[in-house]
């Protein structure tokens, strides 16, 4: 395991502008982003991520091979909120676990992408299928969440009442925004392979790390805006933040080399499995559990995991992973 | 010109499409909608920076007469209780041109 | 501190100037004014989406004396007849530090 | 004619994110791209259609013949909003059938550059000064409608007094925002020449159809909303708002074969007659006649007429004109 | 259900921290923040233009019960007379659901 | 001296929409640019020119020559604003000059990137150390100006009490956003040298020409709707702002010439001088000293200073440091 990939990771143009936003927000700079802007560049990130990874999709063609991560994926994606409901249950009330369940179970895309552009610095392919893993990914731990919370007598409107049905709650979280641009520009770019490349390729290619750059800056403020809100979860939940992703990366890990995944896409699913979602999970559960303490669910992913995965996670996956399959 | 309440709820946005369709329920065809705003409240802080709406509140300015206020508050108070935010209720004049 | 009426106005965006101009004219020189607004009233849905301002509203805060209103009225509410639009008064006490 | 085009047209991005757009608004996903993006990205478009329109101009020169469709644009700029307002009538009050008619009679500036991206997939040429045409016909139609209103009695401030004075409204309807920036950018274009478009082209042409089907996403997300107010139109408005254009592209048809003008410019002439202003007509229309029912005018040109030309339209007009000019 | 002092501030958003610390200062934890607003007032016009705030007001509303209006005020007022910026206290009926 | 310079530079795309920009706001038009792009753009802007500047001091090294320039930009910032003063308190009250006196000793980024793009396009090279002399020169004139008014005797909070410390203040100066976003480019860009500059190359570089041209079409509608509050300053004010800077380029080219600095290096230094800020400054100064007039320090900074600089003052300077150098 070589740890001198965590130096050459934490030198690289995003990952220092992430730090360098969590920076500005803790020494007190006013540095800040429009919210509007903030959206865009993950739309575009959703965007260009979904048509690259259709477009590889279309090179490689649909082999079987392509169907065990994928299943992997979505297995993990019901198996892991399980297990932490179970483990957070201990400490917490029916709907908070239940929403922090949803969350470390579900994904985030911008870890996926970063480790996807730390993939190509370091120039390892990765197939085009783990993007379709990622959006199959997003919601499941939705649903696993919310039939969590009833069986424990929760719904969505408190007083047992006038609850949401099940088939208009799977239909909610499969048609969440980012997972739907995801979806459809994977589609997208799966129907118009090279010739639809070409056409948006200048756009969606050649400026995505120098997006990706400024975006991460942002995240890093916001980011670090959540820190605060942390002290209110205690350091079980901190531990969790840090501890869980660990344990899932290890599975993800094992799991990979039981399956043969290429180093690429063995890195991919890792990130996937230790990754915890901030923008489509937080939404859903805002609405379908209200009841949960979004100051606990939201600081937790932001500003504990996603920070951790993206400086020190992604490359240390990565050396273990080298080290292991080598 | 008519006499009226003048009620205003702030709610995280998320929710808010459930305020609006109570709204159309108790028949309130008029309202208006600032989204994107901030806040304080028992919830924490609403910082409106999010990648999503979920530290977003909208407000929501509507008016009725008050002979229909009690429905409406009976109606919106529940789901206020379940999902946070704040409801005003002041006297006010309307005037429609 | 003042008594003052506290008039607020809904009016969609690309008429808002007619009425801003309608302020200056009546002397009311202060005013705040939100803009991309949205709403629903008779003229249907303003969902605030659009590549232009024509489905959005801007919200018009303002105050005068009492003795001001009469006058602010007569001359408003022709205009809103026309382009559509709620005005609210109530009554506030205004501080300027 | 060949109808395998429209299949063609239908299998690029800009369509097909046009049509997830749709569609991601139909199956009611809360996908959305905020409005201060729409409004940058429809500004990126016509800062980059009116330079590339002016720098072409200034390869090709001002020969008369550039002058002939110029003089058939603005022609039809006044005519169709004329012979659209005789036809609306029938059925509608005098102030819809002019916001109806000025909506007809100016253009759409993204159907337009969808047009001269289809042109470029094909490897078509056109002329920049049909960029001019689409400038110089945008607002005509905005002074015959307001004229058509007084001539039937109805005012901007209604009750007959305090009207526009007439010089005010002509510049008004030439200062409009998107216009003065298309022309602006085409007098930069036309002035700077090679060496302008040296210091712009990487902004403004190498991401063109990138940004193009992003921003065909969100028209096709905010088209959609706006189909459920076209029940309020009834079958008249509906059929008018396909038929009206296929009308005028006949028309802009002919007279390209009247005037010998080449393939890429009678298309281009063609979707400016048959396209429908969302833009500029009904931001204005909204002020000088405050009276007509914008529930109306906008649903019929975003939600009918637009998606109708983007899909169908383009394709089905240039089959129909190599047909007739080979 | 509640009777409360309705307060309304406008202040330009550069100053806007200063009178978020001052409600906490006075134990005011709910209020709503509406930022990138425009206005006029005796500093002259509030564009909402620019590449920074300057030309910003940020809204707050907040809520406090009658008795500790005076205390608030007292503190308020000085800062308003200082940075500009207008206030206005109403009455209104607070739910919490 | 040559005189065609400033035709040239008229007529480049950047200039020429700055002036489209402004014609638009005198003529009427509603124009706009949503204020979250503008903001997006110029931070954008912030950005690249501190990557750019970055990586150019990795690529030169840090000689000692370096810091002459350095040394002398930080003076003059200090200095400057003292002149100002000075000059400024015949007619003014202490807190209005010294709002004034602040913003003419800092200095403006968009004038400094249009110099920087005016030397691209002559072909002249610069030190990235100028980048860094530019973030260095920002903030020291906001600490003399609210010194300047303590020592006579008005404070933040007005009525002599509760005055921030001086240690809060400088902190709050030195981590304004932009500031901050251009010194932490620069960082990035200085350590990551080569491999970073790839990274972000293609988004931060290769558009920028046409990115600083869309801003400066929006920086003219924001500077041409503050020619009406000139009205309030008077022929005094606004001859400061046009002659002031004359002055203070004068002497920036003198001292270039003593420090024996390259053309493109003078030029820089020289518009750092003569500019006026309009971002940072005016943002601290509503805060550090509120009982001055914004509709005094904005205006004349944005709308004559500014335009100034941007049309005419950068070839003169050039023009008069080609004349003397040679
Ligand atoms: N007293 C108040 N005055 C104004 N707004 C309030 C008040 N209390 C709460 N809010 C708003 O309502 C939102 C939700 O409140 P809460 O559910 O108490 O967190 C807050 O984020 C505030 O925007
Ligand atoms: N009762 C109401 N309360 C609050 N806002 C209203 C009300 N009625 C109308 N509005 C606002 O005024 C706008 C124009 O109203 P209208 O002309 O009735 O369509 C609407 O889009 C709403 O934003
Ligand atoms: N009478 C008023 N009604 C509503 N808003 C006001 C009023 N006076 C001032 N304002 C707001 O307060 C801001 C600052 O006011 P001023 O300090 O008077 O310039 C203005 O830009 C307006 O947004
Ligand atoms: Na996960
Ligand atoms: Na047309
Ligand atoms: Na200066």
């Amino acid at each position: 395991m070589d740890p001198s990939l965590i130096l050459t990771n934490l030198l690289n143009p995003p990952i220092l502008f992430f730090l360098l936003g969590m920076a500005a927000t803790l020494l007190g700079s006013d540095l800040d982003i429009p919210q509007p802007i903030t959206r865009a560049l993950s739309l575009y990130l959703l965007f260009s991520i979904g048509m690259h990874g259709g477009v590889e999709l279309h090179r490689s063609g649909f082999e079987p091979a392509v169907l065990l991560p994928l299943g992997i994926g979505v297995a993990a994606s019901v198996a892991i909120p399980l297990g932490a409901f179970v483990l957070l249950r201990r400490r917490l009330g029916v709907e908070d676990a239940a929403a922090i369940a949803a969350t470390y179970g579900s994904i985030s895309a911008v870890t996926f992408i970063t480790a996807v552009n730390f993939l190509e610095v370091q120039g390892v392919r990765f197939g085009g299928h783990m993007v379709a893993a990622m959006a199959l990914m997003e919601s499941p731990p939705i649903l696993v969440a919310v039939l969590l919370a009833r069986r424990h007598g929760v719904s969505a409107n408190g007083e047992g009442a006038g609850d949401l049905p099940l088939g208009a709650l799977v239909r909610e979280a499969a048609l969440n925004g980012p997972v739907f641009l995801l979806l459809g520009s994977l589609l997208v770019g799966l129907v118009t392979g090279e010739q639809g490349w070409a056409a948006v390729e200048p756009f969606a290619y050649a400026p995505f790390r120098g997006v990706l750059t400024l975006f991460l800056l942002d995240m890093g403020i916001i980011a670090a805006r959540r820190l605060d809100a942390l002290r209110a979860s205690g350091a079980f939940l901190a531990a969790f933040a840090v501890g869980f992703p660990l344990l899932n990366a290890a599975l993800a890990i094992a799991l990979s080399a039981l399956a043969g995944l290429a180093v690429g896409d063995a890195l991919l699913l890792t990130v996937l499995f230790a990754s915890a979602s901030y923008i489509a999970v937080p939404a859903a559960v805002r609405v379908a559990l209200p009841g949960a303490n979004p100051s606990l669910y939201l600081p937790m992913s932001l500003a504990l995991t996603f920070p951790f995965n993206i400086a020190l996670g992604i490359p240390l996956y990565y050396a273990v992973i080298v080290a292991l399959w080598s | 010109m008519e006499k009226v309440s003048r009620i205003e709820i702030v709610v995280d946005s998320l929710n808010s499409g459930r305020v609006v369709e109570l709204l159309a329920k108790q028949g309130l065809k008029g309202y208006t909608l600032i989204r994107g705003v901030a806040g304080s409240g028992e919830r924490g802080l609403q910082r409106g920076d999010d990648l999503t709406e979920v530290s977003n509140n909208t407000y929501i300015l509507t008016t009725c007469p008050a002979d229909k206020l009690e429905a409406f508050l009976a109606a919106l108070c529940p789901l206020l209780r379940r999902v946070g935010g704040i409801c005003l209720v002041s006297e006010a004049v309307q005037y429609r041109g």
